[in-house]
């Protein structure tokens, strides 16, 4: 009998459960309405039929309970009850389906005057690729990609000479004007969603795909990776900023073409030695670093790397946070440094001073260490040195005791914290594996163990 | 029927002919070098008809009663899904390839180094 | 005897209803053939799977296929016959599927020595064939450069497909051999004089199904 | 006529008691205790794989307060649990475990058609879950590439795994595809060929035909997964782009060239979809014989629900790419999948009207293995209607690859199967051991699993409308509310109340093999052969001197005008007349 109760009380619970809960979409930011009108029929419909479904069992169960005097109907099959229940079913699933499958016309067929934008997926961010002025995308080709060129742009197409490079995790788009977004992935799947925008697409290494979405309301959305794609598959996040037409083209402009991007004039190492003249008070004429000032060792470093960094100082994007003691100091040194071409020469002097590994200072268990390590490696490297095409820096290269200070900041929030720090929100998410201090102690001690085994 | 499937010798012999003769026209298919629909059609009309002979005769099929000669060819059927759809698909993918990859895609016998592998240490 | 053996079973769509509708047995076979046939079912849909994976990735790779038939092609006399050896091997493989034809009619006639000769035949043949195969995988492979990862005359999945699909079809070739030949010693030694020769044919099914497969091979392979 | 009659066979079959404890217990070929050989290797899997599930729940509901799982550690978990619940533990379980146990008995024979094969089948089986647990203790780990195993991302650096783990899985699956198919090739021979006198198709239980059409389709399906897995092994180890296409890994380009990752996915799933009914499909069968048994009825609509088992079974060869939305394959693909994904639903649904409609005007005895399928039905229904919202193209567009989809399947086969495997094994717990179990302790254990089970699903579903994506280790995202965490705090204690739950099954099947009351050979009075056997539990070879002859269908509960409220199979008519409903010709 219990049992009859029990499923009446399920049914009613999940009712009360739908309309109470606080757990829903997320308010619409793009044209697809439609697709939640289909989810509503299909609650409706699907509703009914498990209360009607359920309501029936327990009212069964309850009537025709077992009694010895009684003895059950003897009807094995009933060809009337059972034509009718196959038309009902057949309707109510037509009923889901057909208006379905209307959305899903519209969703194949982006309209004609959709802009469009490439989104290129890579483990474990995103990054974006606008045709330029000619509204046609160059050619890719996994064999282009290199340091310099991480979207893989083939040089000889002349109608990728005017793509707009958004070498950034957020992507800008206008509102109101329908978008269709290319999709590429350079590595593995990938799946590029947006919660409020209700529409979802796999990236596929080889092909192209593409979804498209007519965005209505302003405002930051989160882009999340929903296919697997490794290790730090939960890690991979991103922006779509949806924005008026205005501040739309300023963004835009921020970027370089392809173009631009091949008229860069080579870093000059000169100039750069010059400007790390104000560096090296701190981090010494070597770049070995000083501890005593808190600065860290910096030979060795990538490039690419520290350029990125330099400019997150310079933006107020790293070391601007309060709790930043030591990142603060960063900020107005930055500040001699006039523009992005100097911030590349002096980022090539510092990759070009031999690398030299500092003296060691953390002591821990590297045992432990090496199995916290096991996540870590995927993008740092298994042998710490660095991994340009995740963005991950050597750690190998700088020293050890400002390895422990940043995984703090990283979990504290210290850094990263900037909507445009492109990786911060990465290492945050990863930075909180290390749960005492003696994670944070094992680990870099491994860390130190990478540098003799080089 | 004594014991199983028993049948005259000439039978086998015959088919045996058939599909010596049949073999012999797909490799003259190949041997002429014909080419386009007529090709692809020849092709799989010998495929199918030496396909058929040994299933039919060799195997026995057409003396199998019904009952068992469906049963094991009804199942096949939605292998013609997958060939339908799989085929198509095959079409897609390389349209998308072919648009935004270009046609000039090199072949690698051999492992391709990259900038990028020097660049970094 | 049972009752279904000595009653006349009827035939066509009557009898596929009736077949169907009967206790005991369905299929009027030994267990052991109806095993065999749905087996065959089985592997029918690996075989289907790996050339439906064959069609769908050459379809879709941009670059070009190798060109077949030079490819496969041997010298006789200087000038290079495409296919020679294919042929020589489509051959072989459908006389072993004669003489394994004649092996199961044989054994129906209790005719002991023949069918373990024809069997043997057979199990020779299947020998053959698996080593023409190797002769020609170490023409390809050493002559030709062609790799399972690579070639130099096109799409990388050329090599691929070719030995997986091809070695697939060896093993099974191969199995059947040791199956020809075990099932044949058994023969001879009398084994199924009491039992009935229907192991025989069952081999055989195996056997033609082995040659079935190859057809499709040689369409998919060699022609297209 | 060629074949040798089957009375004929009866005397080779005619086995002698094995003598030694090792010919009986450990080389047998003894369907039963294969079965059991079966079941109870897949039911330690099972717990294995429960054990991991908390572990990894721990890490979603406590993120701050556990400490043992790192992002590589959590997707191992995560693909172990899914492979090894699904594979290795419901199908084995169903299939290996019930479909042994069953067919033999069910149908009136005395064992398997070919019992060697039979037990080699099991020792093939062991062999792969000794290979897939190996690669717990191997260096680098289990595979963590979820458990679709989708390339090029499972055979490239950067997922967990990838020296060792992926290869010992596909390893794994293909030694439990040859596993299964040496087994699959018995039970369909035996069910087509070895039926007793008088046992028609339409006459058998409907236990054999879920099981029947699930074999059937596992004969069909594995091969598209085992050629997944041959392709996907020599990508791996020697190099072939089958799946491969160029790409980057860490920072360089590799050597692949040209492969289709979509084409692994139609294969995979091509086995996949399919693979969902061969564990739902004997889950079908069994709940609809405990059902009628239970409430004193025949089952409603027979004859629909032997067509709906085959229906589906056809139809779940050409729904494959609903799991593939959102893949990148041909987007025109969708309607097709939508329209064929929602046709399946109409079957099903007859199924559970006609599960329902047993009950309807019944005399239901509320016994342990009936509350399980109630539950069952509940819980089935949930989960396809969810189904339902993912089959329709749209509708799944928003929903795909959050925890939505969690929610629907284990619904759907993460309870509702259960709940079917702990109704079989309560029912026919006294056939096995001869016990009676303790009824008290198995209601709680219902209870237990059942609102357990439903506190951590439902939620679920809730979750994933509001947009969190499955297969994430952390969230830290800024739309999901602080509310959401706590919900999966109650997620994750109730998952833990319903794994430690588990134990009462446990205690109660000990127990009772002790101390349990005698069950007497037919304890619930039912009709179907496995209950007619001279001996409880049976003996080898089953039926003693003569095998059993079968006069009428298996559910002939109530019949008017007898005087017993059931008519087992094995009675003959009175005065030539079946009194109950006679499906298929009569046969003498
Ligand atoms: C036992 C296992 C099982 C069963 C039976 C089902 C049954 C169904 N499943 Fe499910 N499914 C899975 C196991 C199962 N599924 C698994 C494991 C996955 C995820 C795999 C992964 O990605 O890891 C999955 C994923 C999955 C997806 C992919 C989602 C995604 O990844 O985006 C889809 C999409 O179509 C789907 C659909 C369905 C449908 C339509 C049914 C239908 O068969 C359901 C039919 C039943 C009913 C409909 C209920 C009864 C009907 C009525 C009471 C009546 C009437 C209704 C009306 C009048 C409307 N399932
Ligand atoms: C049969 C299938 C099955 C079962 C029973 C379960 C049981 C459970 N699952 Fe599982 N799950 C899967 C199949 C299953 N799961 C699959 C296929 C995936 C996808 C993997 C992937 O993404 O790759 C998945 C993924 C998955 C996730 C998503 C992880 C992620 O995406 O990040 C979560 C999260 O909470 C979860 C939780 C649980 C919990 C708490 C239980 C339970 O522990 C619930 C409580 C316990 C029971 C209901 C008892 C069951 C009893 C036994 C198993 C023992 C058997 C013994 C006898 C029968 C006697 N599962
Ligand atoms: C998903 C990829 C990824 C993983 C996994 C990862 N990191 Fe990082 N890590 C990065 C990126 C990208 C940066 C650069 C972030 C930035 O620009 O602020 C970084 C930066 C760092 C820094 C700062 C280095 C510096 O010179 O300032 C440290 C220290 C670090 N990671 C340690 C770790 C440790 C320890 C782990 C494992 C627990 C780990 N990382 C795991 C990607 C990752
Ligand atoms: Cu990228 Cu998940
Ligand atoms: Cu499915």
């Amino acid at each position: 009998m219990v049992v009859a109760y029990a499923i009446i009380l399920l049914v009613v619970g999940t009712i009360i459960f739908h309309f109470w809960s606080p757990w829903y979409f997320t308010e619409i930011a793009a044209d697809w309405g439609a697709i939640d009108t289909t989810v509503d029929i299909t609650f409706l419909i699907t509703g009914l039929v498990f209360i009607a479904v359920n309501f029936f069992m327990a009212y069964c169960i309850y009537k025709y309970r077992y009694s010895p005097d009684k003895r059950a109907d003897y009807e094995p099959e009933s060809h009337k009850l059972e034509t009718w229940l196959t038309i009902f079913t057949t309707v109510g699933v037509a009923a889901l389906l057909i208006p379905g499958l209307f959305v899903w016309g519209d969703f194949v067929e982006p309209p004609e005057d959709a802009s469009e934008v490439e989104v290129v997926g890579q483990q474990w961010y995103w990054t974006f690729r606008h045709p330029g002025e000619d509204a046609v995308f160059g050619n890719v080709d996994i064999r282009h990609i290199d340091v310099n060129n991480p979207f893989g742009m083939d040089p000889e197409d002349p109608a990728g000479r005017d793509d707009v490079l958004v070498d950034s995790n957020v992507l800008h788009i206008p509102v109101d004007q329908p978008v269709k977004f290319l999709l590429r992935s350079k590595d593995v799947l990938h799946d590029f969603a947006i919660p409020q925008f209700r529409v979802k697409m796999d990236l596929v290494p080889g092909m192209i795909t593409y979804m498209w979405a007519d965005p209505i309301r302003e405002g930051t959305y989160e882009i999340l990776c929903e296919e697997l794609c490794g290790v730090a598959h939960f890690a991979m996040r991103g922006r779509v900023v949806v924005e008026d037409q205005e501040s739309y083209e300023t963004w835009l402009d921020g970027y370089p073409t392809f173009q631009e991007v091949l008229d860069r004039p080579e870093p000059n190492l000169i100039a750069g030695q010059g400007a790390y003249a104000v560096c090296s008070a701190c981090h010494g004429a070597d770049g070995q670093g000083l501890q005593a000032l808190n600065a860290p060792d910096i030979n060795g470093l990538d490039a690419w790397y520290v350029e990125r960094q330099v400019r997150y100082f310079k933006e107020g994007v790293r070391g601007a946070h309060e709790d930043d003691v030591y990142g603060r100091t960063m900020a107005p040194m930055m500040a001699m440094l006039a523009n992005d071409q100097a911030i590349r020469d002096v980022a090539a002097y510092v990759a070009s001073l031999p690398a030299v590994y500092s003296e060691s200072t953390v002591t821990g268990d590297t045992a432990r260490g090496a199995e916290i390590y096991t996540t870590c490696s995927a993008c740092h490297g298994d042998d710490g040195q660095g991994i340009w095409s995740q963005g991950a820096p050597s750690l190998v290269d700088t020293s050890d005791w400002y390895l422990v200070t940043q995984l703090h900041n990283y979990q504290n929030r210290v850094r990263g914290y900037h909507e445009a720090d492109m990786f911060g929100e990465q290492m945050q998410l990863m930075s909180d594996i290390l749960r005492d201090e003696e994670d944070f102690n094992d680990v870099v001690a491994y860390i130190n163990t990478l540098k003799e085994a080089n | 029927m004594a014991e199983g499937q028993e049948h005259p010798l000439s039978v086998y012999f015959w088919i045996w002919g058939l599909l010596f003769i049949i073999s012999a026209f797909s490799y003259a298919v190949d041997y002429f070098q014909f080419q386009g629909m007529l090709r692809w059609s020849l092709i799989l009309i010998f495929m199918f008809l030496k396909a058929g002979l040994i299933v039919a005769i060799f195997m026995h099929m057409v003396w199998e009663r019904m009952a068992l000669a469906m049963a094991i060819i009804g199942p096949p059927v939605v292998l013609l899904f997958l060939i339908g759809l799989m085929a198509i698909e095959g079409d897609y993918t390389e349209s998308t390839r072919l648009e935004y990859f270009g046609a000039d895609a090199g072949v690698y016998a051999e492992p391709h180094s990259l900038a990028a592998s020097e660049e970094h240490h | 005897m049972s009752s279904v053996a000595t009653q006349q079973l009827e035939t066509g769509a009557k009898g596929f209803v009736k077949d169907w509708e009967s206790d005991k047995q369905t299929f009027h076979v030994p267990w052991g053939k109806a095993m065999m046939w749905i087996f065959l079912l089985s592997d029918t849909f690996i075989f289907s799977c790996f050339l439906v994976g064959y069609m769908n990735v050459r379809m879709s790779t941009r670059v070009e296929w190798p060109p077949v038939s030079e490819i496969f092609s041997l010298s006789m006399g200087g000038a290079p016959i495409p296919l020679l050896l294919i042929a020589i091997m489509t051959f072989v493989l459908i006389t072993s599927s004669g003489t394994m034809a004649m092996a199961v009619n044989m054994g129906y006639r209790r005719d002991r020595a023949k069918t373990a000769a024809l069997m043997f035949i057979t199990a020779a043949f299947g020998a053959i064939f698996v080593g023409m195969q190797a002769f020609e995988w170490s023409k390809l492979i050493i002559e030709e450069g062609i790799r399972p990862w690579g070639n130099d005359f096109g799409a990388p999945q050329f090599g691929s497909f070719f030995f997986m699909i091809t070695g697939f079809h060896g093993i099974h070739v191969s199995i059947g051999v040791i199956y020809l030949a075990v099932v044949a010693l058994k023969v001879l030694r009398g084994d199924y004089e009491k039992k009935g020769y229907e192991i025989v044919e069952i081999t055989g099914l195996y056997w033609h199904f082995v040659d079935l497969v190859w057809v499709f091979i040689f369409a998919f392979f060699y022609l297209w | 006529m060629a074949y040798v009659s089957i009375a004929d066979r009866d005397h080779e079959q005619e086995h002698h008691d094995p003598q030694s404890f090792i010919t009986k217990y450990i080389w047998s070929q003894d369907h039963k205790v294969i079965a059991i050989q079966y079941g109870g290797t897949a039911i330690f899997t099972g717990l294995v794989a429960m054990v991991l599930s908390s572990i990894f729940r721990l890490q979603l509901g406590f993120p701050d307060v556990f400490h043992f799982v790192d992002p590589t550690e959590y997707y191992q978990l995560v693909t172990m649990h899914g492979m090894i619940m699904i594979v290795y533990m419901l199908t084995a379980l169903l299939l290996g475990g019930f479909g042994n146990y069953l067919i033999p008995l069910q149908l009136g024979a005395r064992d398997m058609v070919f019992p060697f094969l039979n037990m080699l089948s099991y020792w093939f089986f062991l062999l792969s879950v000794i290979i897939l647990m190996s690669s717990f203790f191997i260096d680098g780990g289990p595979t963590g590439a979820g458990w679709t195993l989708y390339p090029p991302q499972s055979i490239s650096e950067g997922t967990p795994g990838v020296n060792g783990g992926i290869t010992l899985m596909l390893l794994s699956l293909a030694v439990f595809i040859i596993a299964f198919t040496m087994g699959g090739l018995n039970y369909v021979t035996t069910i087509l060929q070895a039926r007793c006198k008088g046992m028609t198709l339409m006459r058998m239980p409907l236990s054999i035909w879920g099981i029947f059409v699930a074999t059937i389709l596992g004969l069909l399906a594995f091969p598209a997964l085992l050629v997944a897995a041959i392709m996907t092994l020599l990508d791996q180890l020697v190099g072939t782009s089958f799946f491969m296409p160029e790409m980057l890994s860490m920072g360089e380009a590799n050597d692949y060239n040209g492969g289709s990752p979509i084409l692994f996915q139609h294969l995979f799933w091509f086995f996949g979809h399919p693979e969902v009914y061969i564990v739902a499909l004997p889950a079908f069968g069994i709940v609809s014989d405990v059902l009628a048994v239970h409430a004193r009825k025949n089952i409603f609509g027979y004859r629909m629900m032997v067509w709906a088992i085959v229906a589906i079974g056809g139809l779940s060869f050409v729904v494959w790419a609903h799991h593939m939305y959102v893949s990148g394959m041909n987007p025109y693909f969708g309607f097709f999948f939508a329209t064929t994904t929602l046709i399946i639903a109409v079957p099903t649904a007859l199924k559970v009207y006609n599960w329902v409609l047993t009950l309807w005007k019944g005399n239901i005895k509320l016994t342990v293995p009936m509350l399980f399928a109630i539950g069952f039905i509940f819980t089935f229904t949930h989960g396809g209607l969810t189904g339902l919202f993912l089959g329709n193209v749209t509708v799944d567009l928003p929903l795909s690859d959050t925890y939505f989809v969690i929610g629907h399947f284990h619904l759907v086969m993460g309870v509702s199967p259960i709940l079917v495997i702990f109704a079989a094994l309560y029912h026919w717990y006294p056939k096995l051991s001869g016990k009676m179990f303790n009824e008290r302790l198995g209601q709680i254990h219902f209870w237990c699993t059942l609102i357990g089970t439903y506190v951590v699903y439902l939620p679920m579903h809730y979750i994933g409308i509001l947009g969190v994506p499955r297969r994430y280790f952390a969230y830290g995202s800024d739309f999901i509310p602080e509310s959401a965490y706590t919900l999966n705090e109650i997620i994750t204690i109730a998952a833990i109340f319903t794994a430690v739950s588990q134990l009462l099954f446990f205690i109660n099947i000990f127990w009772s093999l002790k101390y349990g009351k005698p069950s007497g050979g037919n304890p619930w009075n039912a009709t179907s052969l496995e209950w007619q056997t001279p001996d409880t539990p049976a003996k080898h070879g089953n039926w003693g001197h003569d095998l059993p002859v079968v006069y009428r269908w298996p559910y002939d509960y109530s019949v008017p005008g007898e005087t017993a409220d059931f008519v087992p199979q094995t009675v003959a008519p009175r005065d030539g007349v079946v009194a109950g409903r006679n499906h298929g010709v009569s046969t003498d």
